[in-house]
């Protein structure tokens, strides 16, 4: 009889596991049907990095190099001169070689002024790989097309119909709870 | 690369239209090769899961190298690795393709400073598409085959194939004086 | 070349087959090789071979500073991201005597333990594979699927997101978070009846690994084993517990142990693991305030003089760190103690003896990584 | 420098020339694959309607126009095979992509109707390759043989009443036989490889042959003494009232089991063991002699069960709706009926490849020498008894 | 019993440093007292000569310790204790491999992680990153005094008893 129950209760189990699987036919699948669908990513997420322009065009970034000594990967290579009307430097060359480099986002937490940001366009598959040896023009298109961004300083910007730059909302940012948490207590306090 | 086994651009009409008919196919059936090396393997893995599906293009992995049409280069490859890895593209059966993944395939990425890292793939194979990322989501190895499907299917892409690169790397060359394997 | 092989024809022996499994190998997971001999079906000798990943860890985070030395261990053990991170993290933190706040600590327990539940997936994903069940793959990837998603919203990445820092993580909480984990473990606990229909309960599961690659106790710790390997042959030894880092002292849960010590063991210890990491989730989630610091106070420039070996409990087992700094503000020296590295090891030891597709299926129960392997 | 110039903006965009702009159409699967199955149906029916009707209706159906009426009918049997395999490559694909919570091929033709027509096109313009080590005749040689032996299958099994190629008095025999080939291919096709996880499977096909032939020898010989025949056609004409799988139910099991094991399908595809052998017997095949090995498979994927509708569930019985037996309406009918309970049998085997690990190879033969026979020879025992009994 | 020893207390872990003649001996030691665990072997490269750094724990009370031992650029080679912990056999390779240093008894000492061919030890700091020579780099002299009290004051103290405050 114990050989009997043995073998009723792997048939059943069977059973059971056929039946976890056929189930799922019933139900819709969670594909996002990437090319067709654009992807909504976090303004959080690392896919490429950017150098971010002000909205009257002048540039950032004071060439300080902290982002070249912070990266573990080495890929940040920059030339500057004295600036020869007022303080500060220019930029000569600014190269990241987005090939190399490892999305750690070391350099975006060590710019002092949020120049150097994170975006979320992905899509930089290419046939060759000198398309991805960014030099500064490369980094400020990057910049230009890319809606939202993120740096620690500044937290997630994005920029707006009208081409202004702007923070977001809290519901965006990393430490945003804070914010959104902020009026609720005040209601309960009055 | 064609079916005539020609790198020319066919003239004739007829063999051209086969021939596209032929590389339309090819590109419609992409079957990479199971072959996970490093971190962008897992998400390599990720890009057949139900999220992403690259089922839906119609491609799904051959263990075996004879019967697969793309290698994806999942990962650092170190000289250790190159000589296999150089091995499974020959066992290959023509066409083949492949895709260097990651940083680490495409130059050496972080790595590339280190004593037994390849400073990337295409010194070993001939590589058709790159992919940035460390590692790419997999959305981008996504993107990456598609450019692929329309380099095998695109004639003006497909002639202007980069030509073989690494012709002259030899894998299975002694160590030099300083007792590492020379690469290039 | 035959050097690299290590394993000799025996002269006089036709019976026996060597047969060269991997690097490229679908069930090695990743570029392992195991050189086997075979009489028939049954395997007479193995010796593994690894190091086709072996892409310098050591040698270029000695050129590297300690803030940068962090991307790098995340390429460790790919499979569970930050989790690599964190030794490193520790041993500096007690060189350089940093404080890290509680509440940095407990999101910091709450990433180790979503990415051990990812992990845990993945190996139940492909070591369904393995014994040749393709469907739990895709039921697998898709859970870890949304706790990547989870990770990115916070830390940017999905897979090796760099976000331990010294002192603490390095930026806040995404304003969802804590919705999004209640509502993630919700839905794995209603997925985990299904996963053990279709892995614990399968009577062909049952047939492949019940009294297969049985190790014993002594056999296990003489040879280094540690995490769900050596609980699953009777060890509580449990890094979380025995030398607790973190939120760990402040959170309860069981250390699930096995004393049979075969396959089967050791896919029921990683089983029960995924509800302690749930139960270990769901006491974070109530403890951890809403608001408060995620990072202490640590210097820009890091300058570390001593030595200080560290361990945490990943996925694998004991991944340790051996620091050594000389004062300056790059590590004189990094030795990682990989956990399936020392795991690993084990392969002659359960391989001989066990029929071809045992050994298959003991891989899979060993849940190799090379990327902490090979290093 | 690289031969393609950088554009403009520095990025390669994919086209996005696929059907389906990002949403699933139910309707639209369903429709283009009954279109598979009206095909399937309207091969059928012009085999074994269509084409001895054109010789009857040109007056050649004697001597040397028997013969070409037969030969016409094979080579539409093998056009319907080829409908077959790429009819149950995307039945299975799809239907593992439903139950994996994903799609499956969906972009290439209406609802990814034509993705396997591709595949088939790309295999026929790959380089098909003899290793060196390879034996050159026998390893070109197994691909036809593991075909031909499950093709010839079709020769035996009645799609309706009377539509059969040979509805011979020895069908069991033949179909033992003919089984027992389609091992040899695999057998062949390993041994000849030059490589060792090529041997290996076809060690374990040669193993796996001699376990589950002998109870699938039993089995045919419980259904032959209780149907009182060994043609294929009396065997389906004896289950008019109740259909074998009641009172053989013990050989029913067995048989699905064997034939489970016979078609190298998971819980017992060691031959192959995709996770074990690399692709076991077919390591080192491509293109084309892959491509038969591949067409081989899924052409006996729908005959087993085919088979075991013809011995255990009426064949093609079912309600004729007072149409005339042997006419083209009621055969059209009756094949219909024949080929839902198959395609209900396809998809069972469909569920089970996609459910269930596999087993270890020696637990398959200790399965089939100790449990299976012994049920085997209590199941022939068992039918010689109700056969004395009840007929 | 006259070891060769200095032992100490970093953070949580009792830390002996020995002579390389008398490694083998602390370590047979060490496992009669108990110490069952082998968690690591690290090498590390002291710019004077090579140090071998095992790390055990018991796991009967959680103690943990460490053996360090110094050997010469010349003379790179200390026994092994495979034998007494076989979990160490990949360590001791792994050491072999990358620092160059050998294990006198090891059953199987190859390269683990590179291959035969290659002639370098590249963990050892006369090597860049990229396994290049560096051309100025000389060894340190060897420290003095020697880091063990030599000879061992008292047996008592000097025979190793495990982990503190038992």
């Amino acid at each position: 009889m114990s050989l009997l129950n043995e073998v009723w209760q792997a048939v059943k189990a069977i059973g059971t596991g056929m039946a976890t699987v056929h189930k799922r036919v019933y139900e819709e699948a969670p594909t996002e049907f990437y090319p067709y669908v654009e992807l909504d990513l976090p303004p959080v997420s690392v896919q490429s990095l950017a150098l971010v322009e002000n909205e009257d065009g002048t540039e950032r970034c004071i060439v300080c190099l902290q982002c070249e000594r912070a990266c573990p990967s080495q890929v940040i290579s920059i030339e500057r001169h004295r600036n020869p009307e007022g303080k500060g430097f220019l930029i000569d060359r600014f190269d990241i070689d987005l090939v190399n480099c490892m999305y750690c986002s070391a350099c975006v937490e060590a710019c002092p002024v949020s120049s150097i940001v994170t975006i979320q366009d992905f899509e930089l598959s290419t046939y060759d790989l000198h398309t991805l040896k960014a030099d500064i023009d490369f980094l400020h298109e990057q910049a230009r097309r890319s809606k939202k961004w993120y740096s620690p300083k500044l937290g997630v910007e994005i920029r707006t119909e009208d081409g202004r730059i702007e923070k977001a909302p809290p519901e965006m940012q990393p430490g945003g709870l804070a914010e959104l948490l902020k009026p609720a207590a005040e209601e309960e306090e009055s | 690369m064609g079916l005539l086994g020609s790198d020319e651009r066919p003239r004739d009409i007829i063999l051209g239209t086969l021939d596209d008919l032929i590389n339309l196919a090819r590109s419609r059936s992409m079957w990479p090769l199971t072959f996970g090396i490093a971190c962008c393997a897992i998400e390599m893995m990720a890009t057949w899961d139900p999220k992403v599906d690259a089922d839906r293009f119609g491609m799904f992995f051959r263990n075996t190298p004879r019967q697969a049409d793309v290698m994806i280069v999942s990962g650092t490859v170190n000289k250790k690795l190159a000589k296999r890895l150089r091995r499974l593209y020959d066992q290959m059966a023509e066409p083949k393709w492949v895709i260097s993944m990651g940083a680490c395939a495409n130059q050496g990425g972080p790595f590339r400073h280190g004593y037994s890292v390849v400073e990337g793939v295409d010194k070993i194979v001939p590589v058709d598409v790159y992919i940035p990322g460390c590692p790419p989501r997999p959305e981008a190895l996504l993107q990456a085959l598609l450019l692929l499907r329309d380099k095998i299917s695109d004639r003006e892409l497909r002639y202007k194939r980069p030509q073989e690169i690494a012709t002259d790397y030899d894998v299975f060359a002694e160590p030099g004086e300083d007792g590492r394997i020379p690469v290039l | 070349m035959s050097s690299t092989i290590g394993l000799e024809p025996v002269l006089g022996r036709s019976d026996e087959m060597i047969v060269n499994m991997g690097p490229q190998h679908p069930a090695t997971h990743g570029v392992l090789r195991v050189v086997i001999g075979l009489e028939g079906e049954r395997i007479t000798r193995a010796v593994p071979h690894i190091g086709y990943l072996h892409r310098n860890h050591e040698k270029i985070e000695e050129s590297r500073t300690y803030f940068q030395v962090v991307p790098f261990t995340d390429r460790m053990d790919y499979v569970s991201g930050t989790q690599n991170e964190l030794p490193v993290v520790l041993a500096v933190e007690d060189l350089a005597g940093i404080e890290v706040p509680e509440r940095a600590k407990m999101i910091r327990t709450m990433f180790f333990e979503l990415f051990r539940i990812a992990s845990h997936l993945v190996w139940m994903g492909t070591a369904m594979l393995d014994l040749g069940a393709i469907t739990p793959f895709l039921y697998t990837f898709w859970d870890r699927e949304i706790i990547l998603g989870i990770v990115e919203r916070t830390a940017g990445a999905r897979m090796l997101p760099n976000y331990y820092t010294f002192g603490g993580v390095r930026r806040d909480l995404h304003p969802h978070f804590f919705k999004d984990v209640a509502e993630f473990l919700d839905h794995l606990e209603k997925r985990m009846p299904d996963y053990e229909h279709l892995v614990l309960e399968n009577p062909i599961v049952h047939a492949r690994t019940v009294g297969v690659g049985v190790l014993s106790k002594e056999r296990a710790v003489a040879r280094g084993v540690s995490g769900p390997v050596l609980r699953a042959s009777g060890v509580a030894y449990d890094v979380r517990k025995a030398f607790p880092y973190d939120a760990y002292p402040e959170v309860e849960f069981e250390i699930p142990t096995s004393d049979a010590g075969d396959t089967y063991a050791r896919f029921w210890v990683r089983f029960q693991e995924i509800y302690q990491s749930v139960k270990i989730l769901r006491q974070l989630l109530e403890k951890t305030p809403k608001t408060g610091p995620f990072k202490g106070r640590a210097p820009a420039r890091l300058k570390i003089s001593g030595e200080r070996y560290r361990a945490v409990e990943n996925s694998r087992g004991e991944l340790g760190v051996y620091v050594v700094g000389d004062g300056g503000d790059k590590p004189y020296r990094i030795k990682h103690r990989g956990a399936a590295f020392s795991n690993l090891q084990v392969i002659p030891d359960l391989f001989i003896g066990a029929k071809f597709s045992d050994a298959i299926a003991i891989l899979s129960s060993l849940d190799p990584v090379f990327g902490e392997i090979d290093r | 420098m690289s031969l393609i110039p950088i554009p403009e903006d520095r990025r390669f965009k994919i086209k996005l020339i696929g059907y389906d702009p990002g949403r699933s159409r139910p309707w639209l699967e369903r429709f283009v694959y009954s279109l598979y199955v009206v095909a399937f149906w309207l091969f059928v029916i012009a085999t074994y309607a269509g084409v001895p009707a054109l010789f009857d209706w040109l007056g050649w159906d004697g001597g040397w126009g028997y013969v070409v009426m037969r030969a016409l009918q094979v080579v539409m049997l093998f056009l319907l095979s080829a409908v077959i395999a790429l009819m149950l490559i995307l039945a299975l694909r799809k239907y593992l992509g439903k139950v994996q919570e994903r799609y499956g091929p969906m972009h290439y033709g209406p609802a990814g109707g034509i993705q396997t027509v591709f595949d088939a096109l790309k295999l026929l313009g790959k380089e098909d390759f003899v290793p060196a080590a390879a034996d050159w005749l026998t390893f070109r040689l197994a691909p036809a043989v593991t075909f031909v032996s499950s093709f010839a299958i079709f020769a035996v099994v009645p799609f309706a009443s009377g539509w059969t190629l040979a509805d011979s008095n020895v069908g069991l025999i033949y179909l033992i036989a003919v089984s027992t080939l389609s091992a040899y291919g695999v057998l062949l096709g390993g041994a000849s490889s030059g490589n060792k996880w090529a041997l290996i499977g076809a060690l374990r096909a040669g193993a796996q042959m001699v376990s589950y032939e002998v109870p699938l020898a039993l089995v045919f010989l419980s259904v032959a003494v209780w149907s009182g025949s060994m043609s294929l056609g009396k065997i389906v004409d004896a289950q008019l009232g109740v259909w074998n799988v009641i009172p053989l139910f013990i050989p029913f099991v067995l048989y699905v089991i064997s034939s489970l094991a016979e078609l190298k399908h998971i819980p017992f595809d060691f031959p192959e063991a995709e996770s074990e052998l690399i692709a076991g017997y077919n390591v080192e095949y491509s293109g084309m002699s892959f491509a038969f090995f591949f067409l081989a498979e899924f052409v006996e994927l729908f005959l087993l069960p085919a088979l075991i509708v013809v011995f255990f569930f009426g064949g093609w019985h079912g309600p004729l709706f007072g149409l005339e037996p042997g006419t083209l309406a009621a055969g059209a009918l009756q094949s219909l009926y024949f080929s839902v309970k198959t395609a209900v049998w396809v998809w069972i085997f469909l569920w089970i490849r996609a459910t269930l690990p596999r087993y270890r190879d020696d637990q398959l033969m200790e399965f089939a020498w100790k449990a299976m026979i012994p049920l085997a020879l209590l199941g022939l025992v068992l039918a010689a008894y109700m056969r004395l009994i009840w007929r | 019993m006259d070891l060769r020893i200095k032992r100490e207390r970093l953070f949580d872990e009792d830390v002996y440093t020995v002579h390389p003649d008398d490694y083998r001996a602390l370590c047979e030691q060490l496992k009669k007292d108990g110490f069952d665990y082998p968690r690591a072997i690290s090498s590390l490269d002291m710019g004077y000569g090579l140090r071998v750094v095992l790390q055990l724990t018991r796991m009967s009370d959680l103690a943990k310790v460490e053996v360090r031992t110094d050997v010469s650029y010349d003379v790179a080679a200390v026994d092994s204790v495979t034998d007494l912990w076989p979990g160490v056999e990949w360590h001791e390779r792994e050491a072999y491999d990358l620092m160059g240093i050998s294990f006198r008894g090891h059953p199987d000492l190859r390269r683990l992680l590179l291959e035969e061919e290659w002639d370098l030890h590249p963990l050892q700091k006369r090597y860049d990153t990229g396994g290049y020579l560096i051309p100025d780099w000389r060894p340190a002299d060897w420290p003095d005094p020697a880091p063990w009290q030599e000879p061992a004051p008292s047996q008592e103290d000097a025979a190793p008893e495990g982990g503190e405050g038992e």
